[in-house]
């Protein structure tokens, strides 16, 4: 009874939350509900038996996406004042197909009903003994290694995409190059000179310091890309 | 092996190829390039030609069948395989096709000024497709040239055609497009029953006599638009006003017979029910044709288009001819088109001698060419009188051949169909008597110049055709004369045995 | 072979004057055409001649296969027998005079092409002789064409004359519409008797006579519409009324092609197929009385607008019409052979009068209008005599030749005791009348009376060469004495021996047998009319010159009507070349462009406008591209919920 | 488990990372020429695994390596193939000589082999994703480009919608069925009291998520902004290897494990494939941009395809798979020629631009002009192969409907095709473009020889496609 | 086991499914709700797995949704990756302005 209590208090902020996630005014605002979204949907799961994915949704979506989500909110610094809000012209008929889709699928769950058989077909039955997170880890890390592994691949060209596009080496910023401080030594940029007294700087012949040209590396392939491809 | 000891079909077929191939590598200046893909283009073709003379010594006129059969394996699994091989029927459209090659290259000699290795390339590329179309025993084989003959074609209009060259090319390229793929379906549905394309096989195999209905048609929206019948001829007179002399020739000498040919090689022999059953369509479509396009012609102003229109009537003649489905009947029909495919042709090059002159095909801007040009206006009289079906000329054995099998079928479709003998004697006459009579009224026409003996090379083949052809009409018509009468008997029989089946079967 | 020869020499210098003419020149190429024919002729009067004197039989001579087609053979093949010697004889000699004729005549012309105008002639010449030699209708056929071709060439032999041009389409396109008919005669022949030789078919003539054809919803002796359909031929080529349009024009050609095709040779190629065709025609009655009808109407139209017109040429060829009709009568009523004696004494005067025509124009300085002539019958006299002849002959006046063949068409069309012998006879009766009325209608308005010409004009009128003399009085030694010579082989006592079995006739065909027991009125009649005829001509035109323009202000709407020889011209044009004409641009302009190109090109444009609709969707928002994805599959899901489970 | 069936994969991915290292070590000399070539170096190695590596289905049934697999792997290798080849004179030119393009394309076919192999929704949808992500960041790889990014963007949202959709599905086929694997799904679905809306909606919605990838009506919206938009190797590599794999899918999981219920999904690929085909001709007719005209006829293309599906018949798969060898080779030729569509160092995407190439260009006119014609379906190219064979099992299935509507729609589409040639011969000539590189030459020249000889010795090639296609229907 | 009815999960997940899309096509503001809308749909699906994968009694689904989780999670790394540059070039990041290609 509890459990089907806060099966529909989570659902319904669930669901309320979603509805803002897309309807605030401000993305900020929608971030921070999708946050709230993700805690509850976290509980369905607690609630469902998926305790490790549950953890999981917390952990990942909140402690990583959502962040994320709300970094570049608020890194892109948009005039929110300009947001045009409401929404498209077609919203009735919008509605209505959104609302048919929704029906077929009601309808279609009430069709539903589990077969006997059907359980036969059943790859990794839940153990009762062993907990949730264990049970997993031992599919992850032995059956499913190769999806495992294929995700392994889905993150690092992620990484390798949000490298690619977004850091960018600008002509500005000064990288330190250690292995050319390291290599430095003295008579390249100190000259002993001994000074008359009473004798400027320019009579001595010293206008500056010795610099060497130190242009940075424009090599790299991540530079310069102001001329387009078009 | 077949009778000439070597794949002689083959070797005819893909030898224009590599007389292409030569001339892409030609190298040089501008007009280095030119003249030496003009005499590579030249001497393949005529080689061709001599090789294809083989044909005509080797030939057996008395077996029906298939000869110089020559067989590889191609798909073997799905029964298509490349198999060439001739029959009475094909034979002489593949010495026509190598026959008028020469003529065109050579007729586009000094016409053609631009881009000469990509013209004589296309010209090659067009034999190829054109002899290995009539060549195919494989129904695979056929369509692969009978569309593969669009390419050379489009672009021979397009690059080296007139000012509307844009839209008569994209109209012929379009309209024969349209009418083949529905042929393509066709002939999958063949195979899906007979389960190969090889043709011999599927002229004894029986169709049921509903799919007959569908694949006739299907194999007249295709047909239709090459040969072309009434009412898909329209890009006819577009392309032929459009195109280049030799292009024209080309296309009213080989193209048009391919829809023809089409028909009787596969509407005919292979859906005999439905050819009988639709052939009062046929007949209409082709009388509309003879009377119709006869007509439009008169009311012409240019002189292609008025050879274009006249070329549809003389079609309408052919495909009367086939479906009348008596031995008279397509013989007149082949002789018709071997006819037409020279004369028409030649009257082409006709148009072309005088438009490389004065450059317009304008009918009014000429007149009293007789009178500086006697050896021209003789030509042309030959061959509008042959186009008119004179008897002596090629143009009446057909003619009259097709009237006397349509007269077997039908009073008023004789009568119909040979109305073309008096519209096309108007249109003809009153084209030259406008070209050649009358007093010589422009400066331009006054210093115009007779045949000279590049023209003069040109024409004398065709003009020893047409008479030829018309004197002794059987040097030509025996080569086709047994598989004609074997085909009407097939057909009979096929008939014979449906009514028998219609017969037994209510009881 | 002779006959052989008569017919092929004049191909050869037809082939060698035309392809080499420009090279050898005009004095060769004459010498070359001349030489070939007189070698013809010499040859088919031999043949002639020893086919008569029995030294030969009749046979056939063949050349070798032409077309084939399954049962369809058709060989090339000459045919010798009675009716074509007579008619070979006939051609070459004419066609020589012509040719000698010629020289004179064209000696001036202004085109200096006068080798090409002797090859046209050969060329006609021969084909001719292949069409009244051939031993199957196509070769016939190919005759047939041939002189029309040549026809063709020698109206538009001026071609720089617009009207000639136009004249020499005219010619060609009428005689197509009859060769329309004849090429269906053919087929309707081989499909009955299947074969169109003539040996065959005539050989097998009692087997098929009930067979039948089924045309325009009912079904008829297959003999009846044959004999229809070569009619139709034969009307065109013979200029019988309705396609007899093409002639008159047809004199836009030299005077000597007037003489030669249009009088003597080409248009009585109808009359001869008549003839050839008799063993089929003669089981086709219906067909005949068609044949009489036409060729009785044909006589007396021709007859009453020849009274009318003005221009020499004309008038001879309008009385060839009228000619013409005649022998068809004969035929009609199945006096063939007397058809066949008209043509042949016909060939003589017609010719003469041509070419003594000709004569008149070359002394007028090419004048043709009558109305400025006269008074010059001093100046010329023999040219005048020879008229007098060709009109004598023409008239029917006896002991020349023209009283024998003449009479005996009137007589046969009297005996052959039918209702359309009895409408022959009568207007072939009045034909006479007029006939002779307007022939020396003719040579009053020409000869006679004051000069109308302008002096220059009188000034140089001479007598023409001997060159074109020459042949006139050979003609006219035909025109007089044709008649009576042949008259007794042809239609008289010895007839069977002479046509052996050139001409069969049918069993029940005795008109040449009744012909002898026509009422003498009967006999008398064509006399009496045509010196009436005189009569009258010389009361109008000489005596009391103004009754014709009285007459023509009396009743001017009839007047009028025959000046312009029955509207006949108007009709066409009216009727069937401007309608044609509408019909051709309307196809063209309204059929192809609009509509048949309409519908690809409205489909063109329908598929361009679907794709600019199509294509508005596509307008870069994600919103709708993902609204659109999410129709699909609603849509989707949609019909498979609805329809497919 | 036999791990060696994903061997291919393994290696791949491996000799991927190594490149990725060498790339970003690399510091001296720009590495992405040679980043390039041994990615092309890694595919072919991937080749030869894939040829040579064993059969059988592993990995508790996520995997399975079978002549269907096989052939599909071995098309996308070469496609991608293509495309790096086609990249390396393309991005010099853009300033886009970056070694993670090789990178991104390898695991994007990392991801193409996976699914070519999958027979396990899960692995569907892991491999798919693999494949999608690399190629959201390839489209928007001109980071300074507003197009690309906009074409990455499009892509991004759609694509990631699409395969949202394709999950909800997988979640209502693993639901109302109890399994995700093909060979279960089969067995079960064999029953028909067994087969339940929701599995049959969760199927609606796993096509409609592989449908938008090879974009089929109405999934397709993305395809022409994204065309355009998307740097031209970028969009070469879509219009070939992911419409590849992502057909193979979607013809494994029509046939395999949803292979009892023809009846109900057939009508629906009908519908797609008759939208896609008249879309793709219709649409393309208006274009001024070529790649937006590669765009729809790529749709229409697909609609083709998806006839050889609908057919539901070995001989339809075998079309399938020969349409998409021919397509490959079509399409990447062409491509080929449009980065060779360049004056004065700029990038030229307007189809007037190639005015008068005939004159200019002959070679390059040449070439084009046989893919244009191989596209519009004329004999002997391969294009017309490609669609003999599935028009062929069209027929064998008695889809007359399909089948004509198929031929009509290919005239129209040969409209567009030939109006291409018509520019290139027909119209004036245009200043010539810039010389090309070896690498175009070389890739047209390949692709050109291919679609004209393909006709000479098809028996082969015909009889793998056979053969694949025999597997998925046992 | 489940304290409620594998329907109640499927209703909820059939309404998040719906409000994500929604999110989608309906919204005009700002592509970020759009990627997030995108993270509701990933949501629905995975909340719709872990219901089945109790009912189940199976394993699968909730290996499954770690995948999931995971694309999910490169997944929002790359939009957010193309929204930032997207940003960068058009200044703008309104649904509406990504307009620039059509037709």
């Amino acid at each position: 009874m509890i459990a089907a209590v806060a099966f529909y208090v989570f659902a319904l902020i669930l669901l309320a939350s979603a509805v803002m996630v897309v309807s605030a005014r401000n993305p900020v605002h929608s971030v921070l509900f999708l946050i709230l979204a993700f805690f509850n949907a976290a509980a369905l799961f607690l609630l469902a038996g998926a305790e490790f994915l549950a953890m999981i949704l917390v952990i990942v979506y909140v402690g990583a996406v959502a962040v994320l989500f709300l970094f570049v909110v608020m890194m892109l610094d948009v005039n929110f004042a300009e947001l045009r809000s409401g929404f498209q012209r077609y919203t009735p008929i919008g509605l209505a197909i959104g609302f048919v889709l929704a029906a077929e699928l009601f309808i279609v769950f009430g069709g539903w009903k589990i077969a006997p058989d059907e359980m036969s077909l059943r790859f990794a039955p839940t153990a009762a003994n062993v907990n949730n997170t264990a049970q997993l880890g031992k599919l992850i890390y032995t059956d499913y290694i190769f999806l495992f592994q294929t995700a392994g691949l889905v993150l690092l060209v992620a990484m390798i995409g949000a490298i690619v596009l977004t850091l960018r080496d600008r002509q500005t910023s000064r990288h330190q190059n250690i292995a050319r401080q390291i290599a430095r030594i003295p008579a390249d940029t100190l000259e002993m000179v001994s000074v008359r007294s009473g004798a400027g700087m320019t009579e001595i012949g010293i206008r500056r310091p010795k610099v060497e040209a130190a242009v940075p590396e424009v090599e790299h392939a991540t530079t310069d890309h102001d001329h387009g491809a078009h | 092996m077949n009778a000439a000891g070597f794949p002689l079909l083959s070797l005819i077929t893909w030898l224009p190829l590599l007389g292409g191939l030569i001339i892409m590598y030609v190298r040089g200046d501008e007009a280095t390039v030119a003249s030496n893909a003009r005499w590579a283009a030249l001497w393949t073709s005529l080689i061709v030609f001599v090789l294809s003379l083989v044909l005509w010594v080797r030939f057996d006129p008395a077996d029906p069948g298939f000869q110089f059969i020559e067989q590889a394996s191609w798909l073997p699994q799905w029964g298509i395989t490349y198999k060439l091989g001739v029959d009475g029927i094909s034979v002489l459209f593949v010495l026509l096709s190598t026959a008028l090659t020469p003529i065109c290259i050579l007729a586009s000699w000094e016409a053609i000024k631009t881009r000469v290795r990509e013209y004589m390339l296309a010209f090659l590329i067009l034999e190829t497709m054109m002899v290995g179309m009539f060549a195919a025993m494989d129904f695979v084989v056929f369509y692969m040239f009978f569309e593969g003959v669009l390419i050379p074609m489009y672009l021979i209009i397009g690059i080296w055609g007139g000012p509307r060259r844009v839209y008569a090319a994209m109209k012929f390229f379009l309209f024969t497009l349209a009418g083949s793929v529905l042929m393509l379906l066709a002939l999958l549905a063949m195979w899906n029953f007979a389960g190969t394309t090889d043709i011999p096989t599927l002229l004894h195999t029986q169709f049921p006599a509903s799919m007959q209905t569908w694949l006739f048609l299907a194999f007249l929206a295709s047909f239709a638009v090459k040969v072309p019948m009434w009412p898909v001829h329209t890009w006819l007179p577009d392309a032929h006003v459009e195109a280049p002399t030799a292009g024209s020739v080309i296309l009213a000498g080989v193209l048009l017979k391919m829809g023809a040919y089409g028909f009787l090689r596969f509407s005919v022999p292979m859906l005999p029910l439905a050819s009988a059953h639709l052939a009062p369509l046929m007949f209409a479509l082709s009388v509309v044709a003879v009377i119709y396009t006869s007509l439009v012609a008169l009311a012409q102003t240019d002189m292609k288009k008025l050879i274009a229109y006249s070329s549809v009537a003389h079609m309408g003649v052919v495909t009367i001819g086939i479906f009348t489905i008596n031995v008279q009947g397509i013989s007149g029909a082949m002789f018709q088109m071997l006819s037409h495919g020279i004369v028409s042709g030649a009257l082409f090059l006709c148009v072309g001698v005088v438009y490389d002159r004065i450059h317009t095909r304008d009918i009014a801007r000429y007149g009293g060419l007789a009178d500086r040009m006697p050896a021209y206006a003789l030509l042309f009289m030959l061959f509008a009188m042959a186009s008119i079906g004179l008897p002596g000329t090629s143009g009446f054995v057909g003619e009259f051949l097709v009237l006397v099998g349509a007269f077997q079928v039908n009073f008023w479709l004789a009568l119909l169909g040979s109305l073309g003998m008096i519209l096309g004697a108007a249109y003809m006459l009153w084209l030259y008597r406008r070209i050649i009579f009358g007093r010589i009224t422009r400066d331009d026409l006054r210093a115009i110049l007779d045949l000279s003996p590049r023209e003069m090379a040109v024409f004398a083949p065709l003009v020893v055709l047409t008479l030829w052809m018309g004197i002794y009409p059987s040097s030509f018509s025996v080569f086709w004369d047994a598989t004609v009468s074997t085909m009407v008997e097939h057909h009979q029989a096929a008939l014979a045995a449906t009514v028998k089946l219609a017969t037994v079967i209510p009881q | 072979m002779l006959f052989a020869v008569a017919i092929f020499a004049p191909l050869l210098g037809s082939a060698i004057a035309g392809l080499f003419g420009k090279a050898i020149g005009d004095r060769a190429a004459m010498a070359v055409t001349i030489l070939c024919m007189l070698l013809a002729s010499g040859c088919g009067v031999s043949a002639f001649i020893e086919l008569e004197s029995g030294d030969t039989t009749a046979g056939v001579i063949s050349l070798g296969t032409w077309v084939e087609a399954g049962t369809f053979h058709v060989d090339w093949a000459l045919r010798y027998d009675a009716l074509s010697a007579v008619m070979v004889a006939m051609v070459t000699c004419v066609a020589t005079l012509i040719h000698i004729y010629s020289i004179g005549y064209m000696a001036h012309d202004e085109n200096h092409t006068i080798w090409r105008f002797f090859s046209y002639l050969s060329l006609f010449s021969f084909a001719m002789l292949m069409l009244v030699s051939a031993d199957n209708l196509l070769q016939l056929f190919f005759g047939w064409e041939g002189v029309g071709l040549a026809s063709y060439l020698l109206i538009g032999y001026w071609y720089y004359r617009p009207s000639a041009g136009a004249a020499a389409m005219k010619a060609f396109i009428v005689n197509r519409v009859g060769d329309l008919g004849f090429a269906l005669g053919i087929a309707l022949v081989f499909f009955t008797f299947g074969s169109i030789d003539f040996s065959t078919v005539f050989g097998a003539v009692g087997q098929h006579q009930d067979a039948a054809y089924h045309v325009l919803g009912h079904t008829y002796r297959a003999y009846e519409v044959i004999g229809i359909l070569l009619f139709i031929g034969a009307m065109g080529k013979s200029a019988q009324i309705g396609l007899h349009v093409w002639l008159p024009d047809a004199m836009e050609g030299p005077t000597p092609v007037s003489a030669l095709i249009h009088a003597a040779t080409m248009v009585t190629a109808g009359v001869f197929l008549m003839a050839r065709f008799s063993p089929v025609l003669d089981y086709a009655p219906g067909a005949l009385g068609f044949v009489t009808f036409i060729g009785a109407t044909t006589a007396l139209f021709a007859a009453t607008v020849g009274c009318t017109q003005t221009d020499i040429k004309r008038v001879i060829a309008y009385s060839t019409c009228s000619q013409l009709g005649y022998m068809f009568v004969a035929a009609g009523v199945g006096a063939y052979q007397a058809s066949i004696f008209h043509l042949l004494t016909h060939a003589f005067f017609k010719a003469l009068l041509f070419l003594t025509a000709g004569s008149v124009i070359h002394a007028m300085s090419d004048e043709q209008d009558m109305r400025k002539m006269g008074g010059i019958w001093r100046l010329i006299p023999l040219t005048y005599t020879m008229m007098w002849v060709g009109n004598l002959a023409l008239g029917g006046i006896p002991f020349f030749s023209g009283y024998y063949s003449k009479d005996a068409i009137i007589e046969a069309a009297w005996a052959s005791c039918s209702l359309v012998g009895h409408y022959g006879f009568w207007c072939t009766v009045i034909a006479a009348f007029l006939t002779a009325f307007y022939s020396w209608r003719l040579i009053i308005l020409t000869f006679h009376g004051a000069p109308r010409a302008d002096h220059h004009t009188m000034e140089h009128v001479h007598e023409s060469p001997a060159v074109m003399t020459v042949p006139l009085l050979l003609l006219a030694v035909g025109a007089v004495f044709a008649g009576w010579a042949f008259h007794d082989q042809m239609i008289g006592p010895d007839w069977k021996a002479f046509w052996g079995d050139a001409i069969q006739i049918a069993a029940s065909n005795h008109v040449l047998h009744d012909m002898e027991d026509v009422p003498g009125w009967v006999s008398l009649t064509p006399l009496v009319v045509g010196l009436a005829g005189i009569a009258t001509a010389y009361v109008f035109y000489m005596f009391v010159p103004g009754i014709p323009g009285a007459l023509a202000a009396a009743f001017p709407w009839a007047y009028r009507f025959l000046l312009n020889k029955w509207y006949f011209d108007e009709l066409y044009a009216a009727v069937i070349i401007r309608p044609v004409q509408y019909l051709a641009q309307g196809l063209w302009q309204i059929g192809d462009v609009t509509i048949i190109d309409g519908i690809p090109n409205g489909i063109a444009a329908l598929t361009e406008d679907g794709s600019s609709q199509v294509v508005k969707i596509q307008n870069g928002s994600i919103a709708v591209y993902a609204f659109a994805m999410l129709i699909g599959l609603v849509l989707l899901v949609s019909i498979f919920l609805l329809f497919l489970r | 488990m036999n791990w060696t069936l994903a061997l291919p994969e393994i290696v791949l991915a491996v000799l991927g990372m190594a490149i990725l290292m060498f790339g970003v070590l690399q510091k001296r000399h720009n590495p992405f020429h040679l980043a390039s070539m041994l990615t092309v170096g890694a595919f072919l190695v991937a080749g030869m695994l894939v040829i040579a590596g064993p059969e059988g289905l592993g990995y508790h049934g996520q995997f399975t390596s079978d002549p269907f697999s096989r052939f599909v792997q071995v098309l996308v290798l070469v496609a991608s193939s293509l495309t790096v080849i086609a990249s390396l004179d393309y991005n010099d030119h853009a300033n886009l000589r970056r070694f993670e393009f090789p990178v991104l394309i390898l695991f994007a076919t990392v991801g193409m082999l996976v699914m070519a192999g999958a027979s396990n929704l899960m692995t569907l949808y892991v491999g798919l994703e693999l494949q999608s992500l690399s190629i959201y960041v390839l489209a928007a790889f001109a980071r300074d480009e507003l197009r690309s990014t906009e074409a990455g963007l499009k892509y991004f949202v759609l694509g990631s919608l699409a395969s949202g959709l394709l999950l909800y599905g997988i979640s209502l086929v693993y639901g109302f069925s109890g399994t995700m694997e093909f060979d279960k799904l089969a067995m079960t679905l064999a029953d028909p009291t067994k087969v339940s809306a929701g599995l049959i909606v969760g199927i609606v919605f796993i096509v409609a998520g592989l449908a938008f990838k090879v974009s089929a009506v109405p999934f397709h919206m993305w395809t022409p902004d994204v065309y355009e938009g998307a740097p031209t190797p970028v969009t070469l590599l879509m219009g070939t290897a992911p419409k590849v794999a992502a057909m193979a899918l979607l013809v494994r999981a029509m046939a395999t494990p949803f292979g009892h219920l023809l009846g109900q999904w057939q009508q629906l690929i009908v519908l797609v494939s008759i939208a896609s085909m008249l879309l793709g001709a219709l649409a393309a007719i208006g274009q001024k941009n070529i790649k937006r005209l590669m765009a729809y006829s790529s749709i229409g293309h697909m609609g083709y395809v998806l006839i050889g599906l609908a057919a539901g018949t070995p001989n339809g798969i075998r079309g399938v798979l020969i349409y998409l060898v021919t397509y490959v080779f079509m399409n990447a030729g062409t491509f080929a020629c449009i980065i060779a569509m360049r004056r004065r160092g700029r990038s030229l995407e307007r189809i007037s631009d190639l005015g008068g190439l005939g004159k200019t260009d002959p070679m390059l006119a040449m070439w084009l002009t046989v893919f244009m014609f191989s596209m519009a379906g004329i004999p002997p190219f391969a294009g017309f192969w490609g669609k003999y064979f599935i028009f062929t099992a069209a027929v064998q299935s008695g889809m007359w409907a399909l089948a004509v509507i198929g031929v009509l729609t290919s005239v129209i589409g040969a409209f567009y095709y030939i109006r291409i040639i018509k520019v290139m011969y027909f119209d004036t000539a245009e200043a010539a473009f810039d010389p090309r590189s070896a690498s175009l030459s070389t890739l047209a020249a390949v692709s050109g020889l291919f679609t004209t000889l393909f006709f000479v010795f098809p028996a082969p090639l015909v009889g793998a496609a056979e053969a694949a296609a025999k597997v998925l229907f046992g | 086991m489940m304290a409620v009815s594998l329907y109640h999960y499927l209703f909820v997940s059939a309404l998040l499914l719906v409000l994500g899309i929604f999110g989608i096509f309906l919204n005009r503001k700002n592509v970020i709700v759009i990627l997030m809308s995108i993270e509701l749909i990933l949501l629905a699906a995975n909340l719709n797995f872990v219901a089945f994968s109790a009912v189940l009694g199976d394993l699968v689904g909730q290996v499954f949704v770690m995948f999931t989780l995971t694309v999910a999670a490169a997944e929002a790394a790359i939009g957010l990756a193309i929204v930032v540059i997207y940003f960068r070039n058009r200044g703008s990041i309104q649904v509406e302005d990504v307009n620039l290609m059509k037709g």
